[in-house]
């Protein structure tokens, strides 16, 4: 049914609850704020700052070997600086990168895109961030004390094992991999539960943008995996402070069982980055075609099952150790066997711009990279599942080669891609197209340069993470090459920062929809309010913003003077809830503390884990205690009466 | 603007080509070669190589062509004044039976791919060597090679490091062991690789076709000295492996000068005897590589340094310099002891 | 323009935090020497011939000044001392510190002193009763890792340097986890 | 004059049990890490049980032959414990549901005191395990199993002593009153899990 409204009594009434609004979902402000505010779009842009800052360091450590190789017997650094340098280049990239950034995108637009006021758990939010802080600022402190890990991103037993790692270079690996894989699991917990529980009306499973789809997929990976390497990583810490023997043979320990535990998340872990990047394509190329995406069905189908598959593949790490016939043959087909729903989406991708009028804007741009670069490394990948040629080139520059095409240019290209598409979202202003035309080009060519002749060098017999190689090896050449290449590769990321920082400063203003594209997220300001949504969205198809009809139903009701939210159920998204959404708080960042006192003090004495566990026991009564909705009570018993607009219309969800 | 987006695709295309015609072209040769096989196990792999190399190109360059097509339409209006596309109906099942006869193709090459890998690792599995006599066993340490060749007759078994001498055509057993943390022993003409790990035994055999050297390198990260943890096999005829086995089974040459007597008697009573065997005389010690024959080999210090006089002198008083971080200490020799020293030693053939 | 100012603002804040928490980890700055890993042979800063063979002398003169033992602030020395005890086959008669045909080494019992100079010279200029010299055998840079190893084994380092278990039977409580002993001298011979 | 449907929701609820409360999704996602936690344990015990002739490893004693199976007695009680106190925890769900605070108080208490109960007999345990987690391999990984245990019985019963707090002291409101709901499901996840444990630990080793 349907209720007359006059206009102007409506807009005045619009203009009152939104200072309501304002009011009630109002942010802390100054450095008090920055460690309270539970604001998830605040949040996700600390995480994307925090983790791109992690980049950077990256990259300069990648810079730094590259200039060591660049020449055979370099003196430019030595073997302990250059082994420091890759083992903290991996574990950046791999845990304090591409994991948390990815994370972040989820945290900063599944609400947006689901119409949802903010995540379901915006405080364990505030607390993941900050662990995953403490946790980087660990290592880097550590490494710039000379104590940073040397036993390579996987930290390999015996080598990282007490007996041959003294030092608490290796427990300083372990507790940060503690630290960062918390917040990663707290992070899927949040998409999980956002994505689940609080869709806007409407929006039933098979309507879930394929952004979230990809979000909700890789949150459920990092749940089932994650718990193995901090099982690997804590019995390594225990091995090496009190003389536990998990890893030591003569006891009965056994190395291999640390490789096992490490791939079972290790690989898992490739698609966790690789996964969300996927979600970041479909929708630049749904909103560049202008037509709705091909194969929504069997693109969904095809993240669910490289879900599926990419736990059934972590032994192909192993194969040199070596593993019977019979499980070889297993993980070799499934390892291929992934190529499929790989391959699926590829199709579905190309079939969506196929024959659509395009417009080739930067993230477009990035897209098509990734086709180029993202195929060739799934070919090689191919290559490594294959048992007998895995014995060749595994742990050779090879397996470089090609595990850095499958993250730069399935992950790190369509996320660049993401930056110049968000961009104006985030902060309401464009980035530079010609600007970002070069980025691409400098990107994609130096990129290129230095991995391609990677290929090569694994061929001739170069093996990984060594520091230097003798002259009469001949791969002087193809590594100069690559060193070249990474410059070239380094100005494109250069050309990005400049590119951002003028944007900030001088970019031209976008709209609330500058790409005229379809989901909820471009439905609102940009930068978007504290409080997302006016009202919250009532979503009539699988494209919310193309499909609006002009006499969409509104949604009335929901409290303006406590943060209200809507809950709705799984399945078809029916309203079940008004659910009050906790506030700023002080505490998760007190337990965020705990727990990094706790695990730096741990390095040390076990008896710290005693000591922090009082810590947290204490931070996390008084996070309890701190109820939001006791101090919102109050203010909701006169909330009630705050919609003037909406005469009760008695109209059943079940309508729509 | 457009005219460099026409151009995307081509240039991608082109690129990636290039590179993969620059690598099949520049990639034979080598004495540390995966793609240039000197016996039967790498000549298998590297077929398969060829192979998955091949059919793989033509995948990618179609996928290429595929999105290089896809751009042919293009409009540079702002896209929020481009209407939203509805493709008709047919069009859409065209797109349907080409992403399903492309997965399906997909589907195909894998299945050609397991089969082949397949096959092909049988065959490494095949052709058990036991029944041949010679089998070599490989302890990895931090950072060198501990070859020992096992025979019936304990007479004729001795132990040498980071050089291995094998009859060509015939297929050799290694087992292979870890002393201290995991290596990987990798000859890439000859064969893959395999871990030696600590509390395990691995096995493979190695046959080499050709007579040469082919030089291996320690593939599993390893600490300081992974990158110059190398080693050589040297295939030779038979009747020359004979040759060389019956001295390496010999007792060290007694020093005969007088400036050998002397370097043999620093040897003794300095740091080499704390670590370094030479059979035939009181030093035993297993810790560092056993010079009995030091002198017959090609390369010092695991494959890294020639075997001169020269390098020698400069390895024993500063080894720190070339290989830091390796387990050998610097020693302030005078220099008339220490050109003794080398004297003894390379008398040691 | 305003809005843009204002978000410059939060980022400065947003530096606050880190570089606080960055201050706060460089308390561990000691650390940097624990974990130095020395190639080339350092200056050796004590050497044979400034040792006494013990420290039992009549009451002429004060003690010397006890002189420090680089390797004791080294947690890879220390190790590499481990190493070399087992490789060097001290164990032969020490037993892996339990004392054998040797005294044991991990008991507060100290024959001829327990600082690091005196156990220097135990190896450097061995000691009646079995205890061979290695002079010119063991380089000064591996005699102070095995001083620093040895030590260790008392509980005399500090137990972020001292090592920890090695991979095989674990035959007593790593050195990390054995709690200090106080030294006590004493003349009674190695039986 | 504009005409738009209204969905008017302001009659819905703020806290529903069950599936119904996010709380609800959060606290079953948390357990699902833990559960696959525990998978990946078990996994590694049988793992390293293949490098054993024997499981445990016998003790070389020349003195006496000493039975390095794990003593029953405490691992039993815990068991037996753990399992009996599910009784009031279900008391206490439903009483939740029925918005009997009565109920809830008293069976809350009774819980606290269970879970107390367990943590002192897991100190027990520990002593009743023959190896110390630096013998062997063996001890090492029962210990790392019993500790993770016990980390979950100590956070179970700070949250019930939580809880208990406030329902005594503050008022009986719906939020809290699904909190009970959601803590019960953690209880019976955690006596669950206990009870795979307490087979695996106790009588894999006696079945041989």
């Amino acid at each position: 049914m349907t209720v007359a409204v006059d206009d102007r009594e409506l807009a005045e009434a619009m203009r009152q609850e939104r200072e309501e609004l304002e009011k009630t979902w109002a942010r802390p402000r100054g450095l008090w704020g920055w460690f309270t505010d539970t604001d998830h779009k605040a949040i996700a842009k600390r995480y994307i700052f925090t983790a791109f800052v992690f980049f950077l360091l990256g990259g300069i450590e990648a810079a730094l070997m590259r200039i060591q190789l660049a020449f055979p017997e370099n003196h430019f650094l030595n073997p302990d600086r250059y082994n420091q340098i890759f083992t903290v280049h991996g574990t950046t990239m791999m845990f304090l990168f591409a994991v948390p950034i990815m994370t972040a995108f989820g945290i900063y637009f599944v609400p947006l895109m689901i119409g949802a006021r903010d995540v379901a758990f915006p405080r364990l939010n505030v607390y993941g961030y900050f662990v995953y802080l403490i946790g980087g600022l660990l290592l880097y402190a550590a490494f710039f004390l000379n104590t940073g890990p040397d036993a390579g991103w996987f930290a390999y037993v015996p080598l990282s094992g007490p007996a041959y790692s003294p030092g608490k270079r290796v427990d300083i690996w372990a507790q940060m991999i503690t630290f960062t894989e918390i917040s990663a699991l707290v992070g899927a917990v949040i998409v999980i539960g956002t994505a689940f529980k609080m869709r806007a009306p409407g929006m039933s499973i098979n309507r879930i943008p394929l952004f979230v789809w990809a979000q909700v997929v890789t949150a459920f990976m990092i749940i089932f995996a994650m718990p193995a390497v901090m099982l690997a990583s804590s019995f390594l810490a225990s091995d090496r402070l009190i003389d536990t023997h998990f890893f030591n043979p003569a006891e009965g320990g056994d190395a291999i069982l640390y490789q096992h535990l490490f791939w079972f998340f290790g690989h898992p872990e490739v698609y966790i980055i690789f996964i969300p990047a996927l979600g970041f394509i479909s929708p630049i190329i749904v909103t560049f075609a202008r037509r709705k995406i091909f194969g929504y069905v069997p693109l969904v189908l095809s993240l669910i099952s490289t879900g599926f598959i990419g736990f059934g593949l972590w032994v192909h790490h192993m194969f040199a150790t070596p593993i019977p016939q019979m499980g070889q043959s297993f993980f070799t087909a499934a390892s291929m066997m992934i190529a499929i729903p790989s391959g699926v989406q590829i199709f579905c991708w190309i079939a969506t711009l196929w024959g659509s009028r395009l417009d080739i804007k930067t993230p477009l741009l990035f897209v098509l990279g990734f086709f180029a670069i993202f195929v060739l490394g799934g070919l090689t990948g191919l290559m490594l599942a294959s048992v007998p040629l895995d014995l060749q080139i595994h742990d050779t520059f090879f397996v470089v080669a090609h595990l850095h095409y499958v993250l730069i240019g399935g992950s790190v290209f369509p996320l660049f891609g993401a930056f110049y598409y968000w961009f104006p979202k985030w902060t309401g202003r464009m980035l530079s197209e010609r600007a970002g035309h070069l980025n691409f080009w400098l990107m994609f060519v130096g990129f290129n340069l230095v991995f391609f002749p990677m290929h090569q060098l694994g061929l001739n017999g170069m093996p990984r993470r060594v520091y230097t190689y003798l002259p009469e090896t001949g791969w002087g050449t193809l590594n100069l090459i690559a060193s070249i290449g990474a410059f070239i590769l380094a100005a494109g990321v250069l050309v990005f920062i400049v590119n951002a920082i003028w944007a900030l400063r001088a970019g031209v203003v976008a709209g609330d929809n500058p790409w005229g594209a379809d989901s909820l997220e471009w439905s609102v300001a940009s930068p978007p309010p504290n409080y997302n949504f006016h009202n919250l969205p009532v979503v009539q198809g699988r494209y919310p913003i193309w499909e609006a009809t002009a006499d969409a139903p509104v949604l009335r009701g929901l409290s303006t003077k406590t943060r209200e939210t809507l809950v709705t159920s799984v399945m078809d998204a029916q309203p079940e809830l008004r659910f009050d959404i906790p506030g700023p708080s002080i505490w998760p960042f007190m337990v965020a503390l705990a727990t990094g006192v706790t695990f730096i003090a741990g390095i040390f004495t076990p008896w710290a884990f005693l000591v922090g566990a009082i810590l947290a026991g204490i931070t996390l009564t008084c996070w309890f205690f701190a109820d939001p909705n006791y101090e919102n009570k109050a203010a909701r018993d006169t909330g009630e009466k705050s919609h003037k607009v909406a005469p009760r219309a008695e109209l059943q969800p079940k309508e729509i | 603007m457009s005219k460099t987006t026409r151009t995307i695709p081509r240039l991608i295309l082109t690129l990636v080509l290039a590179l993969c015609f620059a690598s099949c072209f520049s990639s034979c040769g080598g004495i540390q070669n995966a793609i240039n096989p000197a016996g039967p196990n790498a000549a298998n792999i590297s077929r398969l190589w060829w192979l998955m190399f091949i059919i793989c190109s033509i995948v990618f360059v179609l996928v290429m062509i595929a999105v290089l097509l896809s751009l042919s339409k293009r409009t540079t209006e702002a896209a929020d004044r481009v209407p939203v596309l509805e493709p008709s109906e047919e069009s859409e099942r065209r797109r349907r039976n080409v992403v399903v006869s492309a997965t399906t193709i997909t589907v195909i090459v894998l299945f050609v791919f397991l089969i082949a890998s397949y096959s092909s690792g049988r065959s490494l599995g095949l052709n058990d060597p036991t029944k041949n006599g010679l089998s070599i066993e490989v302890t990895g340490h931090q950072w060198w090679w501990e070859v020992r060749y096992q025979d019936v007759d304990a007479s004729n078994i001795f132990t040498t490091a980071n050089e291995i001498h094998i009859p060509v055509g015939v297929p050799v057993m290694f087992s292979l062991r870890g002393a201290d943390v995991i290596h990987s022993f990798w000859v890439p003409n000859l064969a893959g690789k395999k871990d030696l790990i600590p509390g395990k035994i691995n096995t493979m055999w190695i046959q080499a076709d050709k007579p040469g050297v082919y030089r291996g390198q320690c593939a599993e990260y390893c600490g300081f000295q992974h990158a110059k943890m190398a080693l050589w096999v040297v295939a030779e005829p038979q009747e020359q492996f004979n040759l060389w086995r019956q001295n390496q089974t010999q007792q060290a040459v007694a020093a005969a000068s007088d400036v050998q007597k002397r370097g043999q008697q620093i040897f003794f009573s300095t740091t080499c005897v704390m670590c370094h065997a030479i059979n035939g005389t009181p030093a035993g010690s297993n810790i560092g590589p056993n010079l009995t024959h030091v002198a017959s080999r090609h390369m010092l210090a695991a494959a890294t340094l020639v075997n001169t006089r020269e390098h020698m002198a400069q390895w024993i008083k500063d080894p720190q310099t070339f290989k830091p971080g390796n387990r050998m200490p610097q020693n302030n020799l005078s220099d008339a002891d220490l050109q003794a020293l080398v004297e003894y030693l390379q008398s040691l053939k | 323009m305003c809005e843009i100012a204002s978000r410059n603002l939060s980022t400065t804040r947003r530096y606050r935090a880190p570089f606080c928490l960055c201050v706060f980890l460089c308390l561990f700055v000691p650390s940097c020497k624990r974990e130095q890993r020395q190639f080339s042979t350092p200056p050796a800063n004590f050497k044979s011939y400034d040792v006494t063979m013990s420290d039992l002398r009549p009451g002429v003169g004060g003690l010397p000044q006890p002189v420090q033992n680089p390797a004791d602030q080294h947690a890879f020395d220390a190790n590499e001392g481990k190493r070399l005890f087992t490789q060097y086959n001290c164990s032969g008669c020490h037993f892996n510190g339990g004392g054998g045909i040797g005294p044991p080494l991990m008991d507060a019992k100290w024959i001829y002193g327990e600082r690091p100079e005196n156990i220097y010279s135990t190896i450097v200029e061995g000691r009646p009763n079995g205890m061979p010299s290695f002079r010119q055998k063991i380089p000064d840079s591996q005699v102070q890792q095995l001083v620093a190893y040895v030590r260790s084994m008392s509980g005399q380092l500090r137990k972020d340097v001292a090592p920890t278990r090695n991979d095989s039977m674990n035959a007593r409580r790593s050195e990390q986890r054995t709690e200090r002993k106080t030294p006590l001298q004493t003349t009674e011979p190695p039986q | 004059m504009s005409t738009r449907a209204v969905i008017d929701i302001s009659k819905l609820p703020s806290h529903e049990f069950d599936t119904y409360d996010p709380v609800w999704w959060g606290n079953n996602l948390l357990l699902a890490i833990e559960t696959s936690m525990f998978a990946i344990l078990i996994a590694t015990y049988f793992y390293l049980r293949q490098n054993f002739a024997l499981w445990p490893p016998p003790v070389a004693q020349l003195t006496a032959t000493l039975d390095p199976l794990p003593q029953l007695t405490y691992g039993t009680l815990n068991t037996l414990l753990l399992v009996l106190s599910c009784g009031p925890m279900i008391l206490t769900d439903m009483a939740a549901r029925r918005d009997n605070r009565g109920v809830c108080q008293i069976g809350l208490v009774i819980c606290v005191l269970c879970g107390l109960g367990a943590i002192v007999l897991r100190g027990f345990e520990f002593s009743a395990v023959y190896f110390r987690w630096d013998s062997n391999a063996y001890g090492s990984i029962v210990w790392f199993m019993l500790g993770m245990h016990m980390l979950h019985l100590l956070v179970l019963t700070t949250e019930s002593v939580l809880l208990t707090i406030w329902i005594f002291t503050r008022e009986f409101d719906m939020k809290h009153r699904v909190d009970i709901v959601t803590v019960g499901v953690y209880w019976y996840w955690v006596t669950a899990m206990w009870l795979l444990l307490y087979v695996i630990i106790y009588f894999v080793p006696r079945l041989g």
